[in-house]
């Protein structure tokens, strides 16, 4: 399984039934392909749809219906649209139980920087700034190092912040790390991996739970 | 499937003495009268109401006014409820009134999760004189806090199970907002029916704020027409 | 015709087609019975309504279908319901072409007070200070006097305003008045009044056009 | 009966040069795609656009961009158009980006008639150091002021003659937000209908926002699927 696939299907398992998510752009929206049996969930995009389903097949997707990614996608029973502004209110208001969120780099105190490289790259914010700051649970989906094998989770981040302390949970292609006041806590680590090459790979000290690590 | 219908009492033990209540309605319209009466029945006490208005004597929000149930009574306008503005004169009853529209406005900021929102209205009225005053390009502004509640009551003609709303006419009015600036919304429904029956396009509240809906089972005759307002 | 009634039916001519309209509680409310014919307008009403008709006959009403002034009321075509946020952004943004409000006093430039009496009446401010400050043209509809005799146009107000400078036009059962930078200028007068009545009955010099004043 | 229908040269001479002009649509759908390519053929320049984003190169305001008739261009979000973003980095087009709901606030606070917010979005960010700050409760807030425009364009579904109008699923977004915040709104609608024909409960936006209303004869292949985003 490719590592982008392997870190969706892990994230999948994070949902509830009954809670309204959003999926961010790029690994986050692989998650609803490993969509566990029997979870209701409500899918929210930013432009004004809560109750997305998977992408539609293709020659079967309709003109005015996109994601906020610009993917045509489907419906589940119960959607409704509605828009920007109430979309915004719904996330802003606290109704969004868990964000997924990509990212370019993450810190052990959860800081999230995502959206700006200066100088570089700076298409805008997009709907991530009020997502990350305002959704109940953040969860990061993201390679564990960069496409040069740096480091993307650090003690602190280099790169302008997204949103400070946001981000509840990270999840890569070799661990699930949860952010907890005591620092970053290994909570799952990848069958192929080692507890070596995780911290390896990680730039801030990693704390390990008592007993057998878990793998997934 | 997601059910958010329950019982009446299950949905409304959630508020508490003490709470902030939001309760939808103008005039008989959009007033949940079922969740009011049981909230009356339930003895909840000093809680601060919110409601575009104080309903009429003996009806919706006024058997909670009555009764001593309340505190404070944020509205917009109380003149066809002659007993609530007796109390407010005999200062039973704290009311904080604002224009109609600033009131919808700061509960939808709350809703919006916004801080509060920049307004002229008023600013040349007494009404700059109890209000927070910025200056903005040289002129004078009132800035109004968002408001946001415990509770949220409503009235919904149709309710699905995963709780998407559609209001019926002139009962639409405060409800939408109000579903959206409150940690949990009770809605009393018409109707409920399956999920997937009703068209995306045409509910007018999404089902993610809505936490109880209570199927009502009949329409006591608060609900119907008042001879007083009818030709 | 009752003196309410005969300013009702003299506002009425001070629609246009096309227009939007709010109708204040009281005189205001009257004034649907004297539509001129072929007039179109669309009527709104601050709990969310666009396109009121007259009030519904006995025995038609439909419980969920009331006026800001809890009036049972009928639809015309083109007809919508939105929610008191919209409903005051149509005010407050500028969409409501003409607002006819009643009023405790105004003044000879425009100022009007219509919503306090301190340590005596305080219902509330209702939608009658955005539409006053807000609507394109404000047309006061009132008595030319109060129960008591005494004068309610005024050369300034002496209750707490409700909007200041906001009245275009005064309509009594005496006179139209129009409001302009020089001072109150009569317009019309009514058929069975005269210049002095008026003048004394009105506490701020009043401005007389060259010519003939119509009467109505 | 009040008829909003006109041409399209009819409604578009109201955009001048130096114009604000809000462009509704999300992606491809709610973009008026027709309008935009008359505003491209009319030639008006020195534009202040507002639009979620840039649409892609080539298509909807990508094409006024390009052909340099916009000085200003107030978005969210222009990454999936590298046209739009070399444009900004060469300075040929002077780009304001804004957190999405915090643009799609601003505009509905300009329609509101409010004159500006208070947010606490990215008031931990560098953000904060290219706005507005007031202190509210000890605590930074980002002051945020409504924006609104000379002309609105957008796009429905269906529209009667009055102005009433539907927006067809995801198409909705940003249009009923912008049609409330300028002085002259103009509507593409795919389908014209009689006044009184629609249910007055699924209008989604009344037809007093709307002025002027251009029926399209037909849709044009930007309306269509974009074999880029299809799987």
């Amino acid at each position: 399984m490719p590592y982008k696939n392997k870190i969706a299907a892990r994230a999948a398992l994070e949902m509830r039934s009954g809670q309204v998510i959003n999926l961010g752009i790029g690994i986050p929206n692989l998650i609803l392909d490993y969509l566990p049996a029997g979870l209701e969930i409500f899918v929210q995009s930013e432009n004004g749809i809560l109750g997305i389903g998977p992408r539609s097949a293709a020659g079967s997707e309709d003109r005015n219906l996109i994601d906020a990614g610009a993917n045509y996608v489907t419906l589940n029973q119960g959607a409704s649209f509605f828009d920007s502004a109430l979309s915004f209110a719904l996330i802003r208001g606290g109704r969004v139980d868990l964000s997924f969120l990509g990212t370019l780099e993450v810190s052990q105190n959860g800081d999230l920087a995502n959206w700006i490289i200066p100088g570089k790259m700076a298409p805008g914010i997009g709907g991530g700034m009020e997502l990350a700051q305002k959704a109940k649970r953040v969860i990061v989906t993201t390679s564990h190092t960069t496409r040069e094998g740096g480091p993307k989770i650090l003690t602190q981040c280099n790169l302008p912040l997204t949103a400070r302390g946001c981000v509840k949970t990270i999840i890569t292609e070799l661990a699930v790390i949860d952010v907890t006041p005591q620092g970053l806590m290994l909570r799952e680590i990848a069958v192929e991996s080692s507890l070596d090459e995780v911290q390896e790979k990680t730039d801030a000290p990693l704390l390990f739970p008592p007993g057998d690590i878990p793998r997934f | 499937m997601i059910d958010k219908t329950t019982t009446i009492s299950n949905a409304l033990n959630r508020v508490h003495d003490g709470h902030t209540v939001m309760i939808g309605g103008f005039g008989g319209p959009g007033t949940p009268f079922t969740l009011i009466e049981f909230l009356h029945q339930q003895g909840t006490k000093n809680l601060t109401l919110i409601k575009n208005d104080a309903n009429e004597p003996g009806m919706g929000i006024s058997k909670l006014l009555e009764s001593g149930q309340v505190q404070t009574l944020i509205a917009s306008h109380i003149g066809l409820n002659p007993a609530a503005v007796a109390m407010m004169n005999r200062r039973e009853l704290e009311v904080l009134l604002y224009p109609q529209g600033i009131l919808a406005e700061k509960i939808r900021a709350g809703g919006a999760g916004l801080l509060g929102f920049l307004t002229d209205i008023g600013v040349d009225t007494i009404l700059r004189d109890s209000r927070e005053v910025i200056h903005l390009d040289g002129r004078e502004a009132i800035l109004e806090r968002a408001l946001r509640a415990d509770v949220t009551l409503i009235h919904a003609a149709i309710a699905d199970r995963a709780g998407n709303l559609i209001f019926a006419k002139s009962a639409r009015n405060f409800c939408p907002l109000m579903a959206t600036a409150a940690d949990q919304v009770i809605v009393e429904a018409e109707m409920v029916v399956e999920t997937g029956s009703l068209d995306p396009d045409q509910v007018h509240l999404p089902g993610a704020f809505v936490d109880f809906i209570l199927a009502l089972d009949e329409l006591t005759p608060e609900y119907g027409i008042l001879p007083q307002h009818a030709l």
